[in-house]
């Protein structure tokens, strides 16, 4: 199928493309690529909106536009808790195309930033709504979004309390065997509402519900990570691909996870 | 973090030259910073059509029927081809050499035999028209039983994976479905040894990755000829091999390329050269056929796989004096250029050592995968992983030190090697000691006294008094003859090869040693009982007529 | 977590060139009217530096600067035949023909400059900077372009040469395998160090110390990029390459070159080459080929330094940290052996 | 198949042409604009031999929409060079920093758009830069000397 490409000038015209079926392109990393493969939409809809590229800055929270490049991510200070995330995307040009809100839709085993905002209890805006929905919802079923992600909110986490790890064959640019996001607010040494992240361990972003529980309540010791490795990879299931089989993967999750709680602990 | 280590050799070199030494850039530098360097695609064309191709979605399956009519009508569509477009339909990419029979549809139409195997190639304005009128051609398969590992498919009872070859194994010589190689007597020597080292090895399939993928343009010229840009690494082997598809005179064909973004053996096998020409000539415009890198690391030939058996004689001091090896070549669904590899091999073998009792049965084994092609270091590196690996398992058995076990049994000028030709020009003694110099590993007196010039001749020089010879994988069907002109043999063969029956092999001494020496090996594969007869193999290109090959002259085909 | 260094070795030997049909290469080379040679061939350079190899010795042999000779390939119309770029044999085989080619194209010549100087041609030689003079007597000379033009305008004389190289058809026997498989090899040796993660599996390169002979290194630049880029590739194939991550299986092969994986600049490691130069007797200027086989040594000695650092011996390619887990699972963790 | 105008600068040449539906600026700047130096090696963002820079950013062609370089600027390997070579081109040729050729104007993009913001990069930060350009010949590392050679000031310009 060959593709027809509209240009847009406002995001409300976009969303209502994509409500009747266009797919959205935005930094092409994604979307041109099935362009190029004749696997694309026949429909493709992006939009000059400048919006989509504003980044907004309060006390505890962030606004990203949808069009935020990892690039932007990284040339901004006030964003530096998501710079571990943003620079392992991809190599440098990937980074200066492939956008905050293409990276959620991005397939395995892609998507890694994704993973970061999950942790971090970001909300996705959906174009033309007001309010945002958490990305647990949108990343339950990534394939059929219900609206045009128009921008992310995603709190500030507290200095040290949040932390992300990519693993891959290939350094410094590889994709993920996994990676693994952790957001841990302390109360009193302990910490409360811990959420885990993992990337290529289930067919999208998920949230790891055993290594929560563990860490819930609990001081980051010794004695909790060795808890909490062992039932990492519980409730995950990790695909087989070209870069590890599925067995692998929850091997070592825990040993990942635990180096990247242990790395968080020294600070 | 580059030395020149002159002082070896010193005296069999004379350095005093112009130009021979000097670190000259590069001819092609200027072109290749600036970007221009001609690649195949750098050749702009006017009204140029791309060609994408119709692939199988089974490892094996028989085509009932291919339907182009929907993909015809579709836009920008020019043209559809199928096998019957094809002039000669069959080929082999060393028929050229006389090597081999005639065993790969250009574009299959009685059965595919690994996924992605091409079975319709369409025409159009542009790639992303291309791309969508592929989706548009229906294809009827019938799924066959399909076969994806060595040993698995020379089992019997194996579907067979290329009916030229029924019992999956090529046929070397016109009489054994391997290569042998024999020097010496193995199992006496495994008899009476110190040690007994045995193992298994599987070298991977590799993807040649060129940055370029493969492709060629190819466009009407003046008087009635066709030029063709490519990025093959073989310019004539593709012009031969295109001259033979399309039944045109070689003069007609004008083939331009020589610049290449890599290739590692990738672009040898001449598969775009006959599909673009006859592209141009059956639609009078330029025509570029390429793969894309999915097709190039899926559908492209790689590295093929190889399994290798190796059990050495090993006596207390390191010495080693037997080695025996059993291996399978995966050759994937067709030969290619995989017959010819293990040839190479086996004139390689067992490594750069003087070993004086060989043995090796070689298997070129169709199974329904991507056949196999060139890859840097063909034929050998696979052999050599294994051989190298082994090595360390004899250092370890025999307590000595790696570097020192590889000095002992290195090969020195005037030793007679396993394919019996004396070895001349040595220096692996001389890399083994630089590098232990240079990691620090300390070697014996002897084994830094030692060099490539000293040691070898007398009684290393001697072909064995006895060489052990057996008939065992004789197959009937084909003539005797050279590996080298086996195709007119091949002509005159009215049936498949067979494989004998066990019971009417030959064998001039029992080549099954006892169990217990060789657990590792795999029996030496028994022959196969009798198979219902394989569908008619395909005909039409072995009419008895002279054609000229570029490669190697006249020849009956 | 523990990371496990070990070490390993391999020696390998490697042949030049193909016994298949004789293996034939030519080259054409002639002269315009300024002196400036033109090497007419229809070989590919790949990148190995067919272009530039040639060039060299096609300036070498001719006496002349090498920026006075310029290769050109392949184009069949004009470049004669040749088998292609494959088997190491390019620098050997061509390499051969165009020296033959330039030998005759070089008589030619000094007949001209020969006539032009009233001597013997048997007297006369080249001193490589475009003159052409009496042996003994540099102030009795021409320049290759008078030469040229000499014989172009004057003396109707073709600087021109053929070459071929070729070697008789080797048989092979069926039942021995007697066969004169190649006419020449190249050597190498290798010792890997690696570090080896015995949590994940994950094997690191650290450090390549090798000794390659390749016969003269016509130029050891070209050289050096070959040992350089094939030790990289050798690596490559050794821990991360496949298109069959599950062979036999043909499920997940890779269609992109994030699913198929090699090394990034960040895994490189520092590679201390030696070169060592025995000429092939056969070989142009003793010329063999390091493009193959450079890759050759660093498989094995990279599977032989896991088993050296961790006990575990991978016996299928490629070392993915899958299967190093594997083993150390079922060792009962890393047994480091230390032997070299 | 509707056709859109695009102007764009192209290496420093304010150039106009139709873009295809749907076409990517790899086959719009080789086909439509003749600068056959960017190169196709994947088609899908995965290999870098068709890095060209957009407003002075590193982008892969293949995967940028032609019509939406409209009002840009676009720089190529063809454009390095003016009266003289880019000092990276020097240097790729002094440092045998290129084989086959097919990822050196996309590395040498790749290498220039690191220099211009920051001139002084160490060997991670070269590395790193690289990082989206595959090379198949030369394993990397005489790359990343010509670059770091550059930048140390040690290349003849």
């Amino acid at each position: 199928m060959t593709s027809t490409v509209e240009t847009v000038s406002t995001m409300a015209e976009a969303a209502r493309a994509v409500a009747q079926g266009a797919t959205f392109l935005a930094g092409g990393t994604i979307v041109m690529r099935d362009v190029n493969a004749g696997e694309a939409a026949p429909r493709i809809v992006r939009t000059i909106d400048p919006s989509l590229n504003d980044i907004r800055i309060s006390g505890d929270s962030v606004v990203l536009g949808a069009g935020v490049t990892m690039a932007q991510v990284l040339a901004n200070r006030d964003l530096e808790f998501l710079h571990p995330a943003a620079r392992m995307i991809g190599g440098p040009q990937v980074r200066n195309m492939g956008t905050v809100g293409g990276n959620l839709f991005a397939p395995h085993p892609y998507g890694d930033f994704a993973v970061a905002l999950l942790a971090l209890g970001a909300r996705a805006v959906m174009a033309g709504q007001s309010g945002g929905r958490p990305l647990d919802d949108l990343m339950r079923d990534r394939s059929r979004s219900p609206a045009l992600v128009a921008a992310i909110e995603c709190p500030r986490p507290r200095a040290g309390s949040f932390g992300f790890l990519k693993v891959s064959r290939v350094k410094p640019k590889g994709v993920s065997v996994l990676s693994v996001a952790a957001l841990l607010p302390r109360e009193g040494g302990r910490i409360r509402g811990p959420r885990v992240a993992w990337g290529a361990m289930g067919p999208g972003p998920m949230r790891g519900a055993s290594a929560e529980r563990l860490l819930d309540g609990q001081e980051l010791s010794a004695a909790t990570i060795d808890r909490v490795v062992q039932a990492a990879a519980e409730g995950l299931s990790p695909p087989t691909d070209a870069i590890a089989t599925d067995w692998y993967r929850r091997e070592v999750a825990g040993v990942h996870l635990k180096r990247l709680l242990e790395q968080m602990e020294r600070g | 973090m580059i030395e020149f280590r002159k002082e070896f050799f010193a005296d069999e070199r004379d350095d005093d030259l112009n130009e021979v030494g000097k670190p000259t850039r590069r001819q092609d530098i200027l072109g290749h910073v600036t970007g221009r360097s001609p690649f195949f695609d750098d050749h702009l064309f006017d009204g140029l059509l791309h060609m994408r191709c119709v692939r199988s979605p089974h490892h094996h399956a028989r085509i009932r029927r291919v339907d182009t009519a929907e993909a015809e009508k579709m836009p920008g569509v020019v043209r559809v081809l199928t096998g019957k477009d094809v002039p000669t339909n069959l080929n082999t990419l060393l028929s050229l050499l006389d090597f081999g029979i005639d065993d790969e549809p250009i574009l299959s139409t009685a059965k595919v035999a690994y996924r992605g195997e091409p079975v319709a190639a369409v025409i159009a304005a542009t790639e992303a028209q291309a791309r969508a009128a592929v989706k548009a051609v229906r294809v009827d398969w019938e799924v066959l039983p399909h076969v994806l590992d060595v040993e698995e498919a020379i089992k019997p009872g194996a579907p067979t994976v290329c009916e030229v070859y029924p019992d999956n194994k090529f046929i070397y010589h016109g009489k054994y479905d391997h290569q042998k190689l024999r020097f010496g007597d193995v199992e006496a020597a495994f008899a009476s040894a110190d040690h007994i080292v045995e193992g298994r090895y599987q070298m991977s399939p590799i993807e040649q990755a060129p940055i370029e993928t493969c492709g060629a343009i190819a466009a009407p010229e003046q008087n009635d000829r066709y030029v063709c840009y490519t990025s093959t690494q073989a310019l004539f082997f593709s012009l031969g091999t295109a001259a033979k598809v399309l039944q045109t005179p070689s003069s007609r064909l004008h083939f331009i390329g020589g610049t290449v973004g890599g290739g590692f053996g990738g672009k040898v096998d001449s598969i775009h050269e006959p599909l673009a020409v006859l592209g141009a000539m059956l639609t009078g415009r330029p025509c570029k056929y390429a793969w894309d890198r999915g097709e190039e690391m899926q559908v492209g030939a790689p590295r093929g796989a190889e399994r290798w058996y190796i059990k050495d004689a090993v006596a207390r001091d390191g010495r080693i004096t037997a080695r025996k090896f059993i291996g399978y070549f995966d050759s994937g669904a067709y030969t290619r250029l995989s017959s010819y590899a293990i040839i190479k091999g086996v004139g390689h073998l067992p490594g750069p050592y003087t070993i004086p009792n060989v043995y090796a049965d070689v298997y070129c084994v169709y199974t329904n995968r991507t056949p196999a092609t060139a890859m840097r270091g063909f034929g050998i590196t696979g052999v050599d992983f294994a051989i190298e690996n082994h090595m360390d398992k004899v250092a370890e058995t025999v307590g000595v030190n790696p570097i020192e076990l590889r000095i002992l049994n290195s090969y020195r000028d005037g030793d007679m090697k396993a394919h019996r030709r004396e070895a001349k020009n040595c220096a692996l003694v001389e890399c083994c000691q630089v590098v232990a110099e240079k990691g620090g590993v300390t070697l014996s007196p002897d084994a830094r006294a030692a060099t490539s010039l000293t040691g070898g001749g007398g009684e290393r020089a001697q072909i064995p008094n006895f060489t052990a010879t057996d008939e065992h994988g004789r197959v009937e069907g084909f003539d005797t003859g050279s590996y080298a002109q086996k195709a007119s043999a091949a002509a005159t063969a009215p049936q498949p090869p067979r494989t004998l029956p066990a019971s009417q092999q030959p064998t001039s001494r029992p080549v099954q040693p006892p169990a217990s020496h060789q657990p590792a090996i795999p029996p030496t594969p028994a022959a196969q009982p009798a198979q219902p007869a394989p569908p008619q193999k395909p005909a039409a290109s072995r009419s008895g007529a002279m054609r000229f090959s570029s490669l190697s002259g006249f020849r009956r085909r | 977590m523990a990371l496990h260094r070990g070490r390993g070795f391999a020696a390998i030997n490697y042949p030049i060139g193909m016994n298949l049909g004789g293996d034939p290469s030519q080259a054409l080379v002639h002269s315009n009217p300024d002196g400036k040679f033109t090497v007419a061939l229809s070989a590919i350079d790949l990148g190995q530096g067919m272009k530039s190899v040639t060039r060299q010795i096609a300036a070498e042999t001719l006496g002349v600067p090498v920026e006075d000779v310029y290769v050109d390939t392949a184009d069949s119309d004009t470049g004669p035949h040749d088998m292609g770029s494959f088997a190491s044999r390019g620098t050997h085989r061509m390499g051969n023909a165009v020296i033959q080619a330039s030998q005759e194209a070089r008589s030619v010549m000094l007949e001209a400059a020969a006539e032009e100087l009233e001597v013997d041609a048997a007297d006369l030689v080249t001193d490589g900077r475009g003159n052409i003079h009496v042996k003994g007597a540099p102030s009795r000379s021409i320049t290759t372009m008078a030469a040229s033009q000499a014989a172009q305008f004057k003396q109707g004389r073709t600087i021109a040469g053929r070459g071929i190289f070729l070697i008789p058809l080797s048989e092979v026997d069926p039942q021995t395998g007697e066969m004169t498989p190649v006419s020449c090899f190249a050597h190498a040796a290798m010792l890997v160090e690696v570090e080896v993660d015995d949590e994940t599996g994950e094997v690191a390169v650290l450090d390549m110390q090798s000794a390659y002979e390749v016969g003269r290194a016509l130029n050891p630049k070209l050289v050096e990029q070959q040992l350089r880029g094939g030790a990289w590739m050798g690596m490559s194939h050794a821990i991360w390459e496949t298109t069959e991550p599950y062979y036999p299986s043909r499920d997940h092969g890779p269609e992109d070159f994030n699913a198929y994986v090699m090394p990034g600049p960040g895994d490189l490691a520092p590679h201390h080459i030696s070169v060592l130069e025995r000429p092939a007797p056969d070989g142009p200027y003793g010329g063999k080929g390091p493009g193959e086989m450079c890759a050759n040594p660093v498989l094995p000695a990279v599977v032989n330094a896991v088993y050296d650092a961790v006990g575990v011996r991978v016996d299928d390619l490629p070392v993915t940290p899958e299967k190093v887990l594997r083993g150390l699972k079922a060792n009962g963790g890393a047994k480091p052996r230390k032997a070299l | 198949m509707a056709k859109k105008p695009v102007h764009f600068s192209h290496n420093g040449v304010e150039r106009a042409a139709f873009a295809d539906d749907g076409q990517n600026l790899l086959e719009f700047l080789r086909r439509g604009a003749g600068d056959l130096s960017p190169k196709y090696g994947c088609g899908q963002g995965t290999c870098g031999a068709c890095t060209v820079m957009i407003d002075g950013e590193t982008q892969l062609s293949c995967l940028v929409l032609a019509e939406s370089i409209d009002g840009k600027s676009i720089r190529t390997a063809a454009g390095l060079a003016s009266d003289q070579l880019d000092p990276l081109q020097v240097a790729f040729m002094d440092h045998f920093a290129a084989q086959c050729g097919y990822c050196t104007p996309g590395m040498l993009v790749s290498a220039r758009a690191l220099l211009e913001r920051n001139p002084k990069p160490t060997r991670e930060e070269v590395m790193e830069a690289i990082s989206g350009n595959l090379c198949r010949c030369t394993g990397y590392e005489p790359i990343i000397s010509a670059i770091l050679a550059v930048a140390e000031g040690r290349a003849q310009a």
